[in-house]
C-alpha cells in the first residue's frame, strides 16, 4: 500500500484485558502524546467485572482540537485475543492492525484493505523478565514503545513520562525503560516505520492539562471549603470521592495536630449519604454527595426534603448508563428528567451541568454558593465519559480574592440586634429566599423546628391551605430567582445569518464543536446553544425564538432536555428536533453531522 | 392533645446552674393523645436537661417520622429540632454531628421508626459511635399511622386491626448490645426516678447512648385484655368500624426499687411485668448483661435499667482523626488551598 | 330572617375534635341521607394526629348530583371551641351555625347575617350518660338528631341505619336511639323547625352506593386475583391494605382448611414492599403494593428495575400533598410526573387513572391484567380525596366470563413443544412484547437469569451497545403496544360548536362537570375530555388538535398533566391554559368556572 | 475469568438420583477474578445440589448486586435466577418465596450487599423466618467496586487505599443469633469438606438458614501484609495510582478438623485463624453459641461451623397460615368471588 503521512489526526484504539495492567501503560502513552504538544483525548471503555474481559482504551489526536469521540479507528493495538476477531473487523480500510505475532494470526481474519503489523510482544517479555507478573506488566510497555516508534512519537518524551511517574519508586524506571526499548528496537530493527499515521511536535496544548472530569469535581469541593463528604461506592461517581478525599489528606491536614479539617464517611448505603449532607447542611457545614443514577433513586424522598425544608444540598451526578443498574461502565446522558423533578410533589432543582473538566471543577465550586444562597439542592450532572476519562482542558484556576457565598444566614449578632420575631420562612427579601439560622448560634434567638411538613412563615407547623400555598409560591419565586444565579448558555452565533440552531450540554460539547465546523464546511450554517444550566437563563428562550428549527443534542434515548425546554420555556414542541445517541458511547461529531445535514427541516428552513 | 405542662410560669420555681427556669425546657402544647407515654418521656426529657444545666441551644433535637418523632416540638423550644423523614434520622444527626462536634445531640425515634425502616441507619449509627442520645418511644406499634403491628410488637399479641403477630419481636437493646453499643439502657415512659437519671447519664456519655423506653400508646396498644374500662368503646368500633374514639387517660406511672419487679396495668387493663436490674449490677459487664437480658425475656419480664456503659469507647470525631474546631466554624482561610497550590496542582497534570 | 326553603342542595359542615366519635355519627348522618335517595357526598378534612385537634366533615346534598366540593357552607355544626371562632366566619350569609350553647358564646363571634342555633348538646349528654367516654360519644348523635330534625330528615331512616350499623352489637341500638330522639324532641320542643335549607325523599340513588375510593381499590385487587400484597403504612393509602385485607378474610379463606388464599404483608419499609412485589409477580403471583408520594420516592429504584426486567408490578398511589412529608392528610395530584417517568434512566410507566369509585375498583382489575400482559409496573393514581372519601357512586360489577389476562407466559406444555431457544427478551410478536417463563415452569427449559443490567435477547449479560439500544427501542415500541391496552379518554363534545376544550383528570371529573354546566349556562360551551390513563390515547391528541385552547384541570402547582401532555403528544404548550389548585382542598366547580370564564383566550376563541 | 469448571463433560461421571450429571448443575463461566473466593463456593453449591440430588428446576436463586451476586450465573443454569438490585435481594426473595411455597430458594449476596444497603432487609429476613438458604460471600470488603472496606472489615484493618479501618466489624453470625435465625453457620470458602456439608443441611433446613462464607477477594482483600508475591504489583500500584492489575492466583483452599485451628495465608501473605467447632458441639444451645463466638472473636480466630439449628422453627407460610397450593398455581376459579358475591357487598354500601 502507498502511504502519505497523515500528521496528528487519527484514533488509536488499544484492545486489552482488564487487571493486567494496561490501563497504565496506555496512559502514560496519551500523556507522552499531551506532552509533545498534540491535543489528545482518550475514552477507556471497561466491562463491569475487575479481570479478565475486553477493554479498550481509544486515544484520538487531533491538532485541530477536537475532542470527541470520532467514528474510524486508524490503529487498532490488538492485545486481548479475546475480542481480536472483532477488533480487526473494526479497523478503517487503509488502517493499522498491530497484533502479538507471538501466536500465529487465524487466516480467515485476515483483511486485504488493512495492514497488519506483528509484534513478538509475549515472546520479548517471556525472554527479558521471570516472573509471570513482570512478563505480563511489561509486554504492555514493550507494545508502547513499538507503537510509539511506529508513529514516530519523541522518545524522550515518553521516558520523561515514565520517570515521572515513578519517581516515588525508583527502581521501576529502569525495567520500564527496558521494556520500552524492546519494542522500539523491535521495530528499528524489523519494521518499516513511521507508518502513514505519525506525530510530529506541536504547541496546542500550553496552557492545558489533561485530567478527568471526577478529580477535577473533588478538587473543586476542596477549593469550595466542603468539610463534609459522604458517599457510597458506585461507578462512575466513585473516583469523585477518591479526589476529595486525595486532596483533602494533601491540602486540608492541619500541619500542627495532624488533625483533619475534613470529614470523609463512606456511607452504609445512598440513603444515609445523603441524609449525612442534609444533616451537616443543616448545621452549617457545606457537605455534599456523589453519585449515579441508582443513588440518585434511591435519595428521592430525600431530594424532596432538601427542597420543601430548604437545606442546602450539592449532589454530583455522573449519570452512566440506565435505567435500573443498566450500564454501569457506560455513558449517557439520561437522568436529566429525573433530577431536574426529583421527588414526588411539585419539585425543581437546579442543576450545574459542565462540559469539561475545568468547568467540573468551576461548577463544582459555584455549586456551593448556589446551594447555600438558594437553600436548596443542587445537582452538578456530568457522565461517565466527562468523569472518568481523560480530557484535554483549560488550567484550573481560582480567584483568591473571591469570598465564599454562604447565603442568608443570620449569625449570633444579626440576632442579637433583631427586634422582631424571626420568621425562617417570610420572604423578607422577596426573592423567595427566606433566612435561615444554625443550630446552636444565639442562647434564645433563631431555635426552630426544621421539618418536611407544610408550616407557616414561622416554621409552625399548619395544615392551613392557605398559608401551604403561599409557602409553595414562595417557592416558585425562589426559583425565578435562581434563574439569575445560574451560568447563563453560552450562544455563537453563527456568521452568517441562520435560523437553525442546534442545542447541547455537557460532554456532548466536544462533539457539536466539531459538527459545526463539518456543517460549515458544507454550506450549512447554526446558531450554538450550550445548555449551562437548569433553569435556563434567559438567552435560551430569546434565541430559540428567534429560529425555526433547533436540533437538540440528547444523549438518551427520550430527549430528556428537549423535554424541560418544551415544558419549562413553553416552546413549540415542533421546533426542536431531537439528535439522539444512546449505545452508552460517547456521541460523535459524525453521527451528529449526519443527522443534521440530511434533515429535511434543512430545505425548509433555508428556504428562508 | 394532652396538657402536660403548666400554663403559666410558677414564680417559685428555681434557676439552675446556667440560669435557666425548668420552663425554659419546655415545648409548645403537645398535641398527642391525652395519657400518652410520649408525653412523659418528654417531660422527663425536661427534667433531665433543667437539671444538669445544659444550656439549651447547646443541644440539637432530631427525629423521624411518628407520634413520638413528633415530641421534639414538646421539648426545649430554644433548641434548634430537624423533624426529618421516616427512618432516616439516624444519618441526619451523624451529618449535623459532624458539622459540629461542640453540640450535644438528642435523636428521638419511634420502634417503627427505629426497628422497621430506619433498621440499617440505626445498626450503622451505633457501628460508627455516632455522639448522641438516641431514644427510642418504643409502643409496640405505629402511633401515627393508626396502630399497626412494629417489629418490636411482641409474638402472639393482638393488634387493634385484631390478627395476632407472628413475628418474634426485636429486642434493640439486644440488638445494641450485639453491635457494641457503649451505652445501652432500658426504661419505662412513666418512671421518672429511673428514666431522668438515666437521660442524664446518657447525656454525658461520650459516643453512641441508647435508651429503649417502653412507652403505652393509650389508643392503639395491647388492644386485647381485661374489658373493663374500655369495653364500650371497643365494641362501639367493632361496630362502625371507624377508628375515631380515644378516651382521656392519665399517664401511666411507676415506681418501684432497683432490683425488684412492678406488674403494671395498661390502659385496657392487660398488664406487663417490669423488673428492674439491682443496684449492684456491674455495667460494664456485657457478657452478664446479654445473660440476664435473656433470662428475664424468658420469665416474661421487661427488663429495665442501664445496661452497660463502656466508658473508653472511641467517638467518632476521634475516629475520623476531626480538627477540635467544629466543622462548621472553619473559615475559607482554613479550607481553600488557594490560587498558588492550584498551579502545583495543574502541573501534576501536564 | 325570612325563610324560603331550599330542597336537597346545601352543604353541611361538622367541626368537631378528633378521635371523639365524631366520625362514625357523621357517617351515619351521611348514609341516612344517601338511604333517602340523595345525592350525597362527605369530605373529612383531619389532621396528621390521632385525638384533641380540629376535624371537619363536609356534606354536601346535591338533587342534580354535583359530587363535588362547592364553596360557601350553608349550615356548620360547630362542636369544637378550639375552631369555632374560625367556623362562624365561614358560615354563607344567610346560613345556619349550630352550636352548643351549654357554654356561652362569646358576644364578638355573634354575626348578624346568619342564624345562630343553640342545642345544648353536652348539657343533655352528662344528663343522660353516666361515664364521661358515653356522654363525649352520644354528644354526637345528639346533634345528629337535632340537625336530622332541622333539616327535616326522614328519622326512620337514621334510625333504619343506626340499626344496620350495630346489627352485630344489638345493645347499642337502645343508647343511640336514646340520644338521637334527645337531639330530635329538643328542637320540636324549643325551636323552628325544618330551618330554611332542608331535605325530601327522592330516587336519584337507584343503582348507586356509597363507597370510599380505597375500599374499591382493595375489592379491585381481590376480584382480579392479588395473592399477595406487601405495603408499609402510610396516610392516605393505608385503608387500601385494610380494605384487601377484610375481604380476603371473607373471601379468601379456604373453607374446608381455614387456610389463606392471600399473603398480606407489612413490610419494613416501602422499598421492601415493592420489592416483594417484583419478587412474587416474577414468580408469578398477583401481587401489589399501595402508597404515597414518599413511598413512591422511595421505590423508585425498584420501579426502574421493573421497567428494564420487564417484571409486572401493580402499584397503587394514593396522593397526599407534597412535596416530602407535605400535607399527609391533604388532596393533591402532585406525583403526575414522578410516576410518569420514574427512576433513572429512559423510563416510562403506564398510569390509570380513575375518577370514582367504581372506576377504582374497576381500574384496579385492569391494573393487572395490563401489567401481566405488558410485563411493566402500572400505576394506579388515585388522591385522598377519591380514596378516603366517602362518594356516591355506581355500583360495582364484574363480568363473570371474563377471564384474566396473565399476558405472555410460556407454561410448561408450550415450553415442551418449542424447538427453537427461548428468548425471554425476543421480540416475536413486534409488539415489543417479549415471553416470559416462570421459575420451576420446566426441569430443561425457560430458566434463564433476571436482571436490571443490559442483556441480549437471550437474557446474556452484555456490554453491547448495539444490542442494548435495540432493547430500549423495542421498549418503547412496547409503549406504543401498550397505548391500545389503556382506557381511552373519554371525549365528551359539546352540542354546539366550539373552539374551547377542557381537560381534566381523577377527582377533578366531579367539579368539572358542574363546571361545564355552569359555563353552559353562561353560554360557553367546551368540549370536555377527561384523561384515563398515560400513555394518553390518540383521541386525546385528535381531540386537542382540533381546539384553539384547552384547559387542563391539575391540582398541583406545576400543572404537571399539561408538561405530560406537551411532552407526549407535541402540543403547542400555549394551547393549553392550566387551572390550578394546590392547597389541599378538593378544587371546586365555582373555581374552575371563574377561571375559564373570566379569561382572556375565550374572547380569542370565541370570535372563530 | 477464572476457569473453575472443566471444560467438557467427563464421560466417567456419575447420575445422581435424579438423573442429572453434576455438570448439569454448573452455570456459564465465570467473569471472576481468577482465584476468587466466590468461585470456591459457587463450585461448592454446585456439588451441594449434585449431592443430595435436587432437580434445578425447583431452585431459585437471588443475589443482590456485587461480585458474589453474579455467581448465580455460575452455578444451576437450569435454575431460574434473579440478580435484582443492591442490597435488596431479600425482599425479593420474600416475594418470590410467597408467591411459591413448593420452590427452594438459595439467596446469594456480599458482605456489602447484606452489611451496608441490606441490613434492614436482611434483618428483616431474618425476622420473618423466610424460608431460604442466605449465603453471604464475606470478603470484608466491596470487590466490584474496588475493594472499598465494608462493614464487616476488621477493626484497624488496611483497605486498598491506605486507610486503617477505625469501626468495629459487624458479625453477621452474632447478628443472626441475637435476632433468633434457625440456623446460622459460618465457613470457608475454600474448605470443601466443611462448606459443601453445610450447604446440603441449610438447603433441607425450613426455614431461614444462614451461612457467612469467608471468602477471600484476590485483588482487594487485606492489602498490607507480607511484601512477598505482591510487592512489585502494589509498588506499581502506588506509583501510577491505577488499580489495573490482578495477577492470576490459584484459590486458596484448606482442610482441617473439627475442634481445630487452622492458619491461614491470604494472597498477600498476610494471615488468619480459622477454628473450627468440635463434633461434639450441640448446635442447639444458642446461648453456648454466642458464648464461644465471642471467645474466639477476642482471641483473634474466626470461628467456623454450624452455630445453631432450631429444629423447631414455625416457617413464614406457617406464620401466615397461607394454602399448601402454592399462591402463583391459584385460579381464577380459587381468587375471584363472582359477581354474586359483589351484589352482597354492593349491599352494604347502600
Ligand atoms: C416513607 C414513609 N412511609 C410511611 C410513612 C407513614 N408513617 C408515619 S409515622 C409511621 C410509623 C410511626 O411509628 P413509630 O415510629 O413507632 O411512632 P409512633 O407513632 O408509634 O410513636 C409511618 C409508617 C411516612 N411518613 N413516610
Ligand atoms: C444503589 C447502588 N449503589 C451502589 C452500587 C454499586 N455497587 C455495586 S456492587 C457494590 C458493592 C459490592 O460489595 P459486596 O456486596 O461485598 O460484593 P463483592 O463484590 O465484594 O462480592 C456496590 C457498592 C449499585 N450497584 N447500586
Ligand atoms: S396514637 Fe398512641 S402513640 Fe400516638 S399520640 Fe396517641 S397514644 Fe401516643
Ligand atoms: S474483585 Fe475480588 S471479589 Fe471481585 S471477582 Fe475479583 S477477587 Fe473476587
Ligand atoms: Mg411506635
Ligand atoms: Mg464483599
Amino acid at each position: 500500500m502507498e502511504q502519505e503521512s497523515l500528521f496528528n489526526d487519527m484514533v488509536i484504539r488499544f484492545a486489552n484485558v482488564n487487571g493486567t495492567g494496561s490501563a497504565s501503560a496506555n496512559e502514560m502513552f496519551a500523556k507522552s502524546l499531551f506532552k509533545m504538544g498534540l491535543p489528545v483525548t482518550a475514552k477507556n471503555i471497561f466491562p463491569s467485572n475487575i479481570q479478565g474481559l475486553p477493554t479498550w482504551y481509544e486515544v484520538r489526536i487531533s491538532e485541530k482540537g477536537y475532542l470527541g469521540r470520532r467514528e474510524g479507528i486508524d490503529i487498532i493495538v490488538a492485545v486481548n485475543p479475546q475480542s481480536l476477531e472483532q477488533d480487526i473487523k473494526d479497523v478503517k480500510s487503509g488502517g493499522y492492525l498491530i497484533y502479538d505475532n507471538s501466536k500465529l494470526l487465524y487466516d480467515n481474519y485476515k483483511r486485504e484493505d488493512i495492514n497488519f503489523i506483528g509484534i513478538p510482544m509475549i515472546e520479548m517479555s517471556a525472554q527479558n523478565y521471570n516472573s509471570a507478573r513482570h512478563q505480563q506488566l511489561f509486554k504492555n510497555i514493550i507494545y508502547v514503545g513499538a507503537v510509539a516508534c511506529l508513529i514516530n512519537m519523541d522518545i524522550d518524551t515518553i521516558k520523561e513520562v515514565i520517570t515521572e511517574q515513578f519517581k516515588s519508586k525508583e527502581k521501576l524506571i529502569p525495567p520500564n525503560f527496558k521494556a520500552l526499548d524492546l519494542g522500539i528496537n523491535y521495530v528499528r530493527e524489523n519494521l518499516n516505520y513511521p507508518i502513514k499515521y505519525c506525530v510530529k511536535k506541536s504547541n496546542k496544548t500550553d496552557g492545558k492539562i489533561i485530567i478527568d472530569g471526577n478529580t477535577a469535581t473533588g478538587l473543586g469541593a476542596v477549593y469550595a471549603g466542603a468539610t463534609m463528604m459522604a458517599w457510597y461506592p458506585i461507578t462512575p461517581s466513585t473516583s469523585v470521592a477518591s479526589a476529595f478525599e486525595k486532596y483533602c489528606k494533601k491540602l486540608r491536614v492541619d500541619p500542627e495536630t495532624g488533625k483533619n479539617k475534613y470529614a470523609f464517611i463512606q456511607a452504609e448505603d445512598e440513603l444515609a449519604a445523603i441524609g449525612m449532607v442534609i444533616g451537616a447542611n443543616w448545621n452549617g457545614a457545606r457537605a455534599f454527595t456523589a453519585t449515579s443514577g441508582p443513588g440518585v433513586s434511591l435519595m428521592n424522598e430525600f431530594i424532596g426534603l432538601s427542597y420543601f425544608a430548604e437545606i442546602p444540598v450539592v449532589l454530583i451526578n455522573v449519570q452512566r448508563g440506565g435505567p435500573s443498574t443498566g450500564m454501569p461502565t457506560r455513558s449517557q446522558q439520561a437522568d436529566v428528567i429525573s433530577c431536574a423533578y426529583a421527588s414526588h410533589g411539585d419539585t425543581k432543582h437546579p442543576m450545574l451541568i459542565p462540559s469539561t473538566p475545568t468547568e467540573c471543577f468551576e461548577y463544582t465550586a459555584k455549586a456551593f454558593d448556589l446551594a447555600e444562597r438558594s437553600q436548596t439542592l443542587v445537582f452538578l450532572l456530568t457522565d461517565l465519559d466527562l468523569g472518568m476519562n481523560n480530557h484535554l482542558t483549560d488550567e484550573l484556576s481560582w480567584d483568591d480574592t473571591q469570598e465564599y457565598d454562604r447565603g442568608k444566614v443570620l449569625d449570633e449578632e444579626m440576632l442579637e440586634r433583631m427586634t422582631e420575631k424571626f420568621g425562617r420562612y417570610l420572604d423578607v427579601d422577596d426573592d423567595g429566599i427566606p433566612y435561615r439560622t444554625i443550630p446552636g448560634t444565639h442562647p434564645t434567638k433563631g431555635a426552630y423546628f426544621t421539618r418536611g411538613t407544610s408550616r407557616d412563615e414561622y416554621a409552625k407547623y399548619t395544615e392551613d391551605g392557605k398559608v401551604y400555598a403561599k409557602n409553595m409560591d414562595r417557592l416558585s419565586k425562589k426559583w425565578d430567582t435562581i434563574k439569575a444565579l445560574v451560568p447563563s448558555a453560552r450562544i455563537h452565533s453563527s456568521d452568517q445569518s441562520t435560523k437553525i440552531g442546534m442545542l447541547y450540554y455537557g460532554t456532548s460539547f466536544y462533539p457539536s464543536t466539531e459538527a459545526t465546523d463539518m456543517l460549515t464546511d458544507h454550506g450549512i450554517h447554526i446558531t450554538k446553544i450550550e445548555i449551562k444550566a437548569f433553569p435556563f437563563s434567559d438567552n435560551v428562550k430569546e434565541t430559540i425564538d428567534k429560529l425555526d428549527f433547533v436540533f437538540v443534542v440528547d444523549q438518551n434515548r427520550d430527549g430528556q432536555m428537549r423535554t424541560l425546554l418544551i415544558n419549562e420555556l413553553n416552546i413549540d414542541p415542533h421546533k426542536l428536533i431531537s439528535v439522539l445517541n444512546y449505545d452508552g458511547t460517547p456521541i460523535t461529531a459524525d453521527k451528529i453531522f449526519k443527522e443534521i445535514s440530511s434533515h429535511k427541516v434543512l430545505d425548509l428552513a433555508t428556504q428562508n | 392533645m394532652s396538657y402536660i405542662k403548666p400554663q403559666f410560669h410558677h414564680p417559685e420555681l428555681k434557676k439552675n446552674k446556667v440560669g435557666y427556669y425548668k420552663t425554659d425546657y419546655e415545648g409548645v402544647i403537645s398535641t398527642l393523645c391525652a395519657g400518652c407515654g410520649h408525653d412523659s418521656i418528654s417531660s422527663a426529657i425536661v427534667h433531665a436537661c433543667y437539671e444538669i444545666s445544659l444550656e439549651p441551644h447547646r443541644l440539637a433535637k432530631l427525629s423521624g417520622i411518628g407520634c413520638s418523632s413528633k415530641t421534639p416540638a414538646y421539648f426545649l423550644s430554644n433548641s434548634h429540632g430537624f423533624n426529618s423523614v421516616h427512618g432516616r434520622m439516624p444519618s441526619v444527626a451523624t451529618g449535623a454531628g459532624l458539622a459540629n462536634r461542640d453540640l450535644i445531640y438528642m435523636g428521638i425515634s419511634g420502634d417503627g421508626d427505629t426497628a422497621s425502616i430506619g433498621m440499617g441507619q440505626f445498626v450503622h449509627a451505633v457501628r460508627r459511635n455516632i455522639n448522641m442520645v438516641y431514644i427510642v418511644m418504643n409502643n409496640g406499634c405505629y402511633g401515627l399511622t393508626k396502630g399497626q403491628d412494629s417489629a418490636t410488637a411482641d409474638f402472639g399479641s393482638i393488634s387493634k386491626s385484631g390478627s395476632e403477630n407472628p413475628y418474634t419481636a426485636i429486642d434493640l437493646v439486644g440488638l445494641a448490645l450485639e453491635l457494641n453499643a457503649g451505652f445501652v439502657g432500658r426504661s419505662f415512659s412513666g418512671d421518672k426516678s429511673q428514666l431522668v437519671p438515666m437521660i442524664k447519664a446518657a447525656l454525658s456519655h461520650p459516643g453512641f447512648a441508647f435508651i429503649d423506653v417502653i412507652s403505652p400508646c393509650v389508643t392503639f396498644n395491647n388492644n386485647q385484655g381485661s374489658t373493663k374500662s374500655y369495653s364500650y368503646v371497643r365494641d362501639h368500633i367493632e361496630a362502625t368500624s371507624v377508628l375515631d374514639f380515644v378516651p382521656f387517660e392519665e399517664e401511666i406511672k411507676v415506681d418501684y426499687e432497683d432490683g425488684t419487679s412492678a406488674e403494671l396495668e395498661l390502659f385496657n387493663g392487660s398488664k406487663i411485668v417490669l423488673s428492674k436490674i439491682s443496684s449492684h449490677w456491674d455495667p460494664r459487664n456485657k457478657i452478664l448483661a446479654k445473660k440476664y437480658l435473656n433470662e428475664s425475656k424468658e420469665n416474661g419480664q421487661i427488663l429495665t435499667g442501664l445496661f452497660y456503659i463502656d466508658t473508653e469507647t472511641e467517638s467518632f470525631h476521634k475516629k475520623l482523626n476531626t480538627v477540635t474546631t467544629p466543622l462548621n466554624k472553619l473559615s475559607k482561610n482554613d479550607l481553600c488551598p488557594g490560587s498558588s497550590k492550584l498551579t502545583d496542582i495543574n502541573k501534576t497534570f501536564m
